[in-house]
């Protein structure tokens, strides 16, 4: 009952958020405001238990995104230029598309109801009573991740792989800032930046590898890892950074992580077993075989968070050191 | 790896998907093209065999990713409608990525072609996992990494105005993407299973559900979107006019034509059974968006000055045929739409090519720049009008045998007006392709440009597509073999829509 | 221990409401930074509190991140955010969005 | 059967003429004499009578040579003609009219042997196709005009021909060329004949003679007054003798020409006016159909061709050495021109029916067989017609040519050869007058005069000469009081339009209102697309601009269809 | 593979003449068009024998529908018709030559590739084994032709160049590949097959009548009076292009189409219930465009104007369903093209002589171009259908139709055409040899090149000639009528 409560103000937020948002010429605030959404829906997604997802909104919405976002709006102006086409028309689109997708929620089963055909489906109960014996791994979404969805995994990555890609095919080929911009002259933010990074790293590795019983995994770590280089380019100067994590290195890095988790599945081809079909790993034979699975997954959830480290330094760097126009 | 044959379709996947970031991994402009070229060829290989085998009588086995069950992990059914497409994608593919050499190197910054090919490479991989995979979800992330690619890869047009056409493309196509993604969503909160085989036959349970039709809306609209049905079509003329020639070519022949195959097995073998009741009136709806996009696009290609966009409204009109003979519900119009898919798929490409060579010589496709280039590049026109003729539909064309079996639809279903107006629309495409000979072969340039013919590097590719065209439009019989049989397991595995 | 976790939960709720709504009005940058600021301590808490509202404590992690995040983000705004503007004109600039 | 049986008679003059263009200008005109003579060579040798030649062709049997007494007294004739024409043209310096005129010969030749429809009708055609460049060959606009008018006409007779023969073929499942008279006439008989009866200048079919002959020049005229017609007549005689209702169509054939040739001063046209009326005689004779009426209608072709040769020769000289055949412009030649004139009045005389004439010889033929059959009507008839002859022909011609005023003109006498051939032709008419059973001798019937015992006939028995001589005697004192009484029809400068009106204003404003009309049904209509094209175009292109201009609100428009076009599937998928 | 040489060899031609374009001099690549043409005829000639015995040679490319491939068969009506293409192409080889010469026209290169092309497609269409072939061919004609209309690039050009491809391509493809596609729905196949694939499957008349008038429009090629602009307009070629393609190949392609879908399509039986309109329109055309040629003292546009009328006769033929009529009809696409073309030739000739495209400026040009006048001349005869021209025998068995058929009207419009044919072909001869050149011309005008006289000189004889040998045409033909004639 509680819970729902909380749900309903934080939904309320949201909305009132989203209108703000919309309202604003000011994208200053628009961006701080969406912050502070990704920070409500992160909240909503504890709610829901999909912490890992909130892991994700945190790390992704609240952190990167606004840096990316503040670099951004550093280079080109923070005032909105007013709309060409009719004010009537945004409002239209959402009236529609919100329309139907309340209408949608007619039939919908309630939110956890166990008769929901979600929860008993032979997929779900698969996920839930087999997983362990299968990989001996008590967080399930891991395995659904990186083992029975592992595909769409690899797939993710590549998405995040593009990304990068597109980037840097768009902004590869930037001029550098002549004068770099003005250094943090805080001694405070120099030393607690400084000292929060090594923790940061530390932090990210737990989240790499504590994946496999919590909320993590290579997603998020990634974009820990990310963070802490991000704070250290922020708070000296991209270019420090540069020399710590050159970034061609950075680059193909992206590029190996996706290498990493192919050839984890390749790899399976030559043992004789399908494509990113883990039991064949460190196999005699048996089926299942929780040590491939284990193994399997490790590697591939390391290749994820290799690829979304280096992708999101990579952003950064391409953002950072882009002069203003 | 004990026998190549059976990892085939995950194969078709993976390859380009590796090749791409060992591309980024060497940076270098040589090795990426080689690398993207055997990627394509192997695909190309691999989908032809599974073709022929399919073709042959044969069944691909189910490819189960990670040795899962369908049920639990995502598996790979290759038939003979995916098989198709894959063989379509990789031999644009094939082609194209071999002109891309010269073109490239002509068009985007030396620095920047590793990227560039990876890019390529990534799109080539999403198209072809959209086609390849049985699975919901796969499909949408196959969409994200073609659609990203897609966006980067028209961005580098050398006009300014690419960047915008790309952005505008990204708003849409995000949009499109959002949708699938619910409507993905819906279904799978009401069925429990991504799988699309079990999909397809959940989802008539629960055909009443508001849910369920939410998603149909969903998916249908998203659908419609990427592939640019009318009028949904804003971002697609400036994206292929702007993009550079090989994206342009390699888009127009595959980007839009996986998508019509997305929407063709959610309309068939997944909203199918379940709407019977709402077909009738559903599919005049159709009609009617398609009728208007076939003269939309060919009234608004016969007034552009850019043969590129000109070319790019022509596609317009084009995927309204192909979305018409969806939506004519017989075997033939059916037919007509596969086989559509596929023939256009290579004129367009084709005539993008040649639009390829004459950015190489020209730095323009302006009608007016083209002003009697007939005479300075004999070859390069040739093969635009071989193609133009494909595209108007001339017998012993490719265009042909798609137009008659859209005609023969149209009888099939009894539409006596409807074959009117069809033919009558092709009598647009003259109009718009004529304008363009007319111009290169009898008109009389503004100045005279010292041009050659196009390198034989850009010409060789473009010949094997434009030569396609003659010979699919006279040897029909694998592929028009193959469009049937798809056109008949769609309207089996759905019922009639 | 539940009511407590409620009550405190509910007044975390309103402190945030309190922030965003000076979020959302400014009417100066230092106004949404800071609100911004105290948005994410309140989230941090406020995900605290959740978890053992639902008997998760695990939840913590998450909230670490949170804080991190929280940290790294105000770092980017002052870092990246051109405070040459005369806070004045912004606070106009705002009347008239 | 040699080679030369395979050739149809004539056919060596149409051959032979092919090459006249190639020799040297000066020796055309004689090389052409020789073509009829080795012609009618070929005709005595190779041909007699009973000779059928047939073979088949095109899936059609066909007979192209069939020799017997009918065709060959026309074949005869023709060479005789042809030779004469050849002969007074032989001076004349123009390829095209000694080819033409050769081929017209030879094709007209032809046609009398042809044993079948086909046959006759490519030589039928061929006549006209040649004889036009004799009418073009005078050069003056008018001639080119004429000669399209003519050509039309003499074509339409020939396709009328075919239409009938293809009718004929189509009943009968035959295209012999036989007498069609026997039993009645169907509808592709009937067909037949009014082909026939247009190039026989039947009435109101008449005009291309009076319209074409003037204009030819003066040698063309020789030919073309012996051959087309006379063709005619003999197809006539062929495929409708007794055919009764000729005979009165052959009555107005006579008399009505009379009156117009009194009123016409263009002498050749008066002549050709005259020929209708003597063709007039020989229809009768083939519309009497008996035995002597038909040798009467021969002979009377064989007699006629003659002298109104010889009469168009003469006035051929006059227009050569004048310039002109107008009566008003003539007069007073007969000194200038002594020879002419004296040929002329032998024509003259000869075609009013002088005794010891060929005309007289041959006309009573036709008058005793009208008489034999009872048609009194006919007979008085007759008679009259050849008071009118006289009467145009007879007096007329030599008295306004080279008598009546002296219009002073300072000529020279024809040259020799048209006076050769002019002597020819005199000495002709003499010899037949003199001598007519020689021609009886040669008719299809040998002129046996069944009426008085199966004797020869003849023509000088004392009621015909003196019947003759009365009519003549008459006929002058009219034409003399006439005169005096100056009520005889001035000569004036005028065209006398008769039933040509019909074609020569009708027919244009018929084509020009044909097509007016379908211009007024078919243009609104395509102006009106036409506007309507252009309407749309403006109204396109305006759209095209306007799609132009929005650019930026695009993806926003975008958006709002992708929301509106969810709503409607949802709709159409709740429906 | 022997049948597909004749199409083949063309299209080479083609490719040669593009190749020795570039590479030799114009002497060579024109020599070698003709050379070609010589080898083309010598091919089509080898089939003939095979024909007249009885054998319909085939060749089957691929199936390009299912049950509708691309297939050649030849038989008599298709030999005819190749034959007068091939064998008039050498001619107008030749003739080319002199013209394109004789006028210093550009392009010459690509105008004899295209005209090469034109000629594969037009024998193409004659060896079509079934509709969709023919259709392939039909439309390949069209398209190949087009350069040639507009080859002089300027605005007239242009503008008639669309007017020709507007009309031909919207009538063949809305109205003729709808006839296409629906004898395909309806019958299920489109083999030619004598006495018709239609009859027996669809029996509505009214249907029956729809889908003949889908024919005989959609194939404006024949120029039925609504779509019959484009011929005038084509006039704007090069000569040898009006003489061989819109006298010749790409007209008679048009009526061939429609002879054949009537007899192997319709059948006699089917096509003399519902063939009363068509046979009217095809009079009013025959009538009308005479009317019209009277009118015009464009010499090309008059020999335009008489083309549509002689295309009505062959139509007119065609839809009088019965043997007599078709043999007619097939006959007259030899006896016209001989004509026509050589009328053509002249027309050319007089251009390149004199420089005089106007009837009312060719006064006395005989005697400075007798061999071209007199080839005129025999034309003209052949075309009024006089004999001895061949075309006599055409209009015989044309008439003889019209009386089988029953329709003694249509008879009179032949007999009435032949003679508006005299009103607006003959003053252009008497013109010529009757009336005094202006002195202007007295210098300037000249006979024509021997290449453009030659050929123009040896197709009049033909026209005479065939007059005397028309009886092997109708032997070939004859199996196809057997029975209908004698």
């Amino acid at each position: 009952m509680i819970i729902h409560g909380i749900t309903i103000i934080l939904f309320l937020f949201l909305y009132v958020i989203a209108i703000v948002i919309g309202r604003s010429r000011n994208l200053f605030a628009a961006v701080m405001l969406s912050g502070i959404f990704s920070l409500i829906s992160a909240c909503l997604f504890v709610i829901m238990d999909a912490v890992d997802v909130a892991f994700t909104e945190a790390a992704v919405g609240a952190g990167v995104s606004t840096v990316l976002m503040m670099i951004v709006l550093n280079l080109t102006s923070d005032r909105e230029s007013p709309p060409v086409q009719p004010k009537v028309f945004p409002l239209l689109v959402a009236l529609l598309t919100g329309g139907v997708l309340i209408y949608a929620t007619k039939d919908m089963p309630a939110f956890g109801d166990p008769e929901a055909l979600i929860h008993q489906s032979q997929t779900t109960n698969h996920y839930l009573w087999h997983s362990f014996e299968e990989s001996h791994i008590p967080n399930v979404v891991t395995t659904v991740l990186a083992s029975y969805r592992g595909y769409d995994t690899l797939g993710e990555t590549t998405v995040v792989f593009t990304a990068a890609v597109a980037v840097m095919l768009l902004l590869g080929h930037v001029r550098e800032s002549e004068t770099p911009p003005k250094l943090i002259n805080d001694p405070i933010a120099l030393v607690g930046a400084k000292m929060l990074i090594p923790y940061i790293l530390l932090f990210a590795l737990y989240v790499q590898f504590h994946g496999d019983f919590g909320p993590g995994g290579g997603f998020q770590a990634g974009v820990m890892f990310a963070a802490a280089f991000v704070l250290h380019g922020m708070v000296l100067s991209p270019k420090h950074t540069l020399k710590a994590a050159p970034a061609l290195i950075i680059e193909k890095l992206v590029a190996l992580g996706v290498l990493l988790y192919a050839a984890v599945g390749i790899y399976c081809l030559f043992k004789g077993g399908n494509f990113l079909e883990y039991d064949v790993l460190l196999s005699h034979g048996e089926k299942p075989n929780p040590h491939g699975q284990h193994i399997g997954i490790l590697l591939v959830e390391a290749g994820v968070g290799l690829t979304v480290f280096a992708a999101m330094l990579t952003l950064f760097y391409k953002f950072a050191l882009r002069g203003k126009a | 790896m004990s026998n190549i044959i059976e990892h085939l379709p995950v194969l078709q996947i993976v390859v380009p998907l590796v090749a791409a970031p060992t591309i980024v991994l060497f940076r270098n402009s040589t090795l990426s093209w080689i690398l993207a070229v055997l990627a394509s060829w192997f695909c190309l290989f691999g989908s032809i065999t599974m073709l022929n085998q399919i073709n042959g009588g044969g069944e691909i086995p189910t490819y189960l990713i990670g040795g899962w069950d369908p049920h639990v992990g995502i598996v790979y059914q290759v038939d003979i409608a995916n098989a198709f497409i894959l063989t379509l994608l990789s031999g644009i593919s094939a082609v194209v990525f071999v002109y891309a050499r010269t073109s490239v190197r002509d068009e985007i910054p030396e620095a920047k072609h590793h990227y560039f090919y990876a890019a390529l490479l990534l799109c080539f991989t999403g198209l072809m996992g959209m086609a390849i995979t049985g699975d919901a979800f796969n499909i949408f992330v196959f969409l994200e990494i073609s659609s990203l690619s897609g966006y980067a890869l028209i961005a580098m047009g050398r006009n300014p105005k690419a960047l915008t056409a790309a952005y505008r493309y990204l708003i849409m196509g995000t949009l499109g993407g959002t949708f699938i993604l619910l409507g993905i969503g819906f279904l799978y909160m009401m069925t429990g299973t991504l799988n699309l085989e079990e999909l397809s036959h959940a989802v008539p349970h629960y055909a009443e559900t508001s849910v369920v039709r939410a998603a149909f809306a969903f998916i249908t609209v998203g659908t419609c979107i990427k592939l640019a049905l009318f009028p949904l079509h804003m971002w697609l003329p400036n994206c292929y006019t702007y993009a550079p020639s090989v994206v342009s070519a390699f888009l127009s022949a595959t980007a839009t034509k996986v998508s019509f195959y997305v929407l063709l097995r959610a309309m068939f073998m997944l909203f199918g059974a379940a709407l019977i009741a709402q077909a009738k009136i559903f599919l005049s709806f159709v009609i009617f968006l398609a009728l208007i996009g076939i003269f939309m696009g060919s009234l608004k290609a016969i007034g552009q000055d850019d043969v590129k966009r000109l070319l790019a409204y022509s596609s317009i009109a084009q995927i309204g045929y192909m979305v018409l003979g969806l939506s004519l519900d017989n075997a033939d119009g059916l037919t007509g739409a596969i086989i559509h898919l596929f023939n256009h798929a290579l004129t367009k490409g084709g005539l993008f090519l040649v639009m390829g060579c004459f950015m190489y010589r020209l730095n323009s496709t302006k009608i007016k720049d083209l002003a009697g280039i007939g005479k300075k590049m004999p070859l390069t026109m040739l093969a635009f009008t071989i193609g133009g003729l494909s595209l108007i539909g001339v017998p012993l064309t490719a265009g042909f045998i798609s137009k008659w079996y859209l005609a023969m639809g149209a009888l099939q279903a009894g539409m006596w007006w409807l074959l009117v107006l069809i033919l009558l629309a092709s009598l647009l495409a003259v109009v718009y392709i004529f304008r363009v000979l007319e111009a290169a072969y009898f008109g009389t340039p503004e100045k005279e440009h010292d041009v050659e013919e196009a390198p034989f590097s850009l010409l060789f590719p473009t010949y094997v597509l434009i030569g396609s065209t003659i010979f699919f439009g006279i040897w029909t019989e694998p592929m028009l073999g193959a469009a049937r049989k798809s056109a008949e397991l769609f309207l089996s595995s759905g019922g009639a829509l | 221990m539940e009511i407590v976790y409620s009550i405190s939960a509910f007044g975390i709720l309103f402190s945030m409401m309190l922030a965003l709504i000076r979020a959302a009005q400014g009417p100066t940058v230092f106004d949404r930074i800071l609100a911004v600021n105290m948005f994410g301590t309140m989230t941090v808490l406020f995900i605290g509190v959740v978890g053992y509202l639902t008997n998760r404590p695990d939840f913590l992690d998450i909230a670490l991140v949170y804080a991190l995040m929280n940290f790294i983000a105000i770092i980017a705004v002052l870092r990246y955010r051109d405070f040459s503007v005369d806070p004045a004109e912004e606070a106009e600039n705002h009347e008239h969005s | 059967m040699s080679l030369w049986q395979h050739l149809p008679p004539g056919t060596i003059m149409m051959l032979g003429a092919l090459l006249i263009p190639l020799l040297p200008k000066k020796t055309q005109g004689w090389s052409a004499i020789l073509l009829p003579v080795l012609s009618m060579i070929h005709l005595l040798t190779a041909f007699s009578d009973g000779f059928l030649l047939n073979f088949s062709f095109m899936g059609n049997e066909l007979t192209p040579i069939r020799v017997d007494r009918l065709s060959l007294i026309f074949g005869y004739i023709f060479h005789i003609a042809a030779f004469m024409s050849a002969l007074y043209a032989a001076k004349v310096e123009d390829p095209i009219q000694h080819l033409s005129g050769q081929v017209y010969a030879g094709a007209a030749i032809a046609a009398a042997f042809s044993g079948d429809l086909i046959s006759l009708f490519v030589f039928w055609e061929l006549t006209a196709i040649s004889s036009v460049f004799l009418i073009w060959a005078s050069r003056t606009e008018d001639s080119l005009r004429c000669g399209v008018r003519y050509l039309v006409i003499q074509v339409a007779s020939g396709v009328i021909l075919l239409a009938g023969a293809l009718m004929l073929f189509h009943d009968k499942g035959t295209l012999a060329f036989e007498n069609f008279a026997h039993d009645g006439l169907d509808t592709a008989e009937t067909v037949i004949l009014w082909a026939f009866a247009i190039k026989a200048a039947f009435p109101f079919l008449h005009n291309w003679l009076q319209d074409a002959y003037p204009k030819a020049t003066f040698s063309g005229t020789v030919f073309l007054s012996a051959f087309t017609t006379k063709l005619a007549i003999y197809a006539l005689a062929r495929g409708f003798a007794g055919t009764s209702f000729l005979i009165p169509i052959g009555c107005v054939m006579t008399i009505f020409p009379i009156f117009f040739a009194v009123i016409e001063n263009d002498l050749r046209k008066v002549l050709a006016y005259s020929l209708n009326n003597q063709l007039g005689f020989m229809v009768v004779g083939i519309g009497i159909g008996t035995p002597l009426a038909l040798d009467g209608a021969c002979a009377h072709a064989f007699a006629h061709i003659i002298y109104k040769g010889l009469l168009f020769m003469s006035m051929g000289a006059v227009f050569l050495r004048v310039g002109t055949t107008e009566a008003s412009e003539l007069g007073g030649l007969h000194k200038k021109m002594p020879y002419t004139t004296i040929f002329c009045i032998i024509g003259a005389a000869s075609i009013s029916a002088f005794p010891l004439l060929s005309g007289f010889a041959a006309k009573s033929l036709i008058a005793s067989a009208a008489a034999y059959s009872g048609l009194t009507a006919v007979t008085f008839v007759l008679l009259f017609a050849s008071a009118g002859v006289m009467e145009h022909s007879g007096i007329k011609i030599p008295y306004f040519a080279f008598f009546a005023h002296d219009a002073g003109h300072d000529v020279e006498e024809a040259p020799w050869n048209m006076l050769l051939a002019m002597g020819i032709a005199a000495a002709l008419c003499i010899a037949i007058g003199v001598y007519p059973s020689a021609l009886y001798s040669l008719l299809p019937n040998m002129g046996i005069d069944s009426h008085h015992g199966g004797e020869v006939y003849n023509a000088y028995t004392f009621g015909h000469v003196l019947t003759q001589f009365e009519l003549l005697v008459f006929a002058a004192l009219a034409f003399a009081l006439l005169i005096r009484m100056k009520v005889y029809p001035p000569e004036i400068r005028a065209i006398n339009l008769d039933f040509d009106w019909v074609y020569r204003r009708v027919l244009p404003r018929f084509v020009t209102g044909t097509l007016s009309l379908f211009k007024d049904m078919v243009s609104p209509a395509g102006r009106v697309l036409q506007e309507r094209t252009v309407v749309i175009r403006e109204a396109t292109s305006e759209w095209f601009n306007e799609m132009k201009t929005q650019k930026s609100v695009e993806s926003g428009y975008a958006a709002v269809w992708a929301a509106l076009l969810l709503a409607c599937f949802m709709i159409l998928y709740m429906s | 593979m022997m049948i597909l040489l004749p199409i083949l060899i063309p299209l080479c031609t083609a490719l040669l003449i593009q190749v020795l374009g570039r590479i030799a001099s114009d002497n060579v690549r024109d020599g070698a068009h003709t050379l070609m043409a010589i080898v083309n005829f010598y091919f089509v000639l080898q089939i003939v024998p095979l024909v007249l015995n009885g054998e319909r040679p085939e060749f089957f490319i691929a199936e390009m529908l299912p049950g509708a491939p691309i297939y050649f068969q030849v038989e008599p009506l298709g030999m005819l018709f190749a034959l007068v293409a091939s064998g008039l192409w050498i001619p107008t080889s030749v003739y080319a030559f002199g013209y394109m010469r004789g006028h210093h026209e550009k392009n010459q290169t690509r105008f004899f590739t295209c005209f090469a092309l034109a000629i594969g497609f037009a024998i193409g269409v004659a060896f079509s084994g079934n509709l969709i072939t023919l259709f392939a061919f039909y439309e390949a004609l069209t398209f190949s032709t087009f350069p040639l209309v507009t080859h002089h690039q300027d605005a007239d050009a242009k503008r008639s160049g669309r007017i020709y491809i507007g009309i031909l391509v919207s009538t063949s493809v809305c109205l003729l590949l709808s006839g296409v596609l629906s004898v395909w729905y309806l019958t299920g196949t489109m083999d030619f097959t004598l006495g018709g694939i239609i009859a027996g499957k669809v029996d509505d008349p009214f249907i029956v009548s729809v889908l003949l008038a889908l024919f005989a429009f959609g194939t404006a090629k024949a120029a039925l009076v609504p779509f019959h602009k484009w011929l005038p307009n084509a006039m704007v070629a090069p000569t040898p292009v009006s003489a061989l393609l819109h006298a010749v190949a790409v007209v008679k392609a048009g009526v061939f189409t429609i002879l054949k879908v009537s007899i192997y399509i319709f059948g006699f039986e089917l096509l003399s219930s519902v063939n009363d309109w068509l046979m009217a329109i095809a009079a009013i055309t025959i009538l009308f465009s005479s009317c019209v040629a009277l009118t015009l003292d464009n010499l090309k546009a008059r020999l335009a104007y008489s083309t549509i009328s002689q295309l009505a006769y062959i139509v007119l033929g065609a839809a009088m369903a019965n043997p007599i009529a078709a043999m007619g009809a097939a006959l007259h696409i030899v006896m016209h093209a001989v004509g026509k073309i050589t009328l053509f030739f002249c027309a050319g000739a007089i251009f390149v002589g004199a420089h005089k495209k106007y009837v009312s400026q060719m006064d006395g040009l005989g005697h400075k171009m007798p061999w071209t006048m007199a080839a005129f001349t025999l034309a003209s005869f052949s075309i009024i259908g006089l004999p001895p021209f061949g075309g006599v025998w055409s209009k015989w068995y044309l008439c003889l139709g019209a009386l089988e058929a029953g329709q003694v009207i249509y008879l009179v419009t032949y007999m009435l055409s032949s003679l508006l044919s005299i009103g607006y072909l003959m003053p252009i001869v008497a013109r010529a040899y009757f009336r005094k050149p202006s002195e202007h011309d007295e210098e300037h005008v000249h006979e024509a090149p021997w290449m453009c006289v030659l050929p123009l000189c040896i197709t009049a004889v033909g026209s005479v000639l065939l007059f005397f040998f028309a009886s092997p045409i109708r032997e070939l033909l004859l199996p196809i009528f057997e029975g209908g004639v004698q």
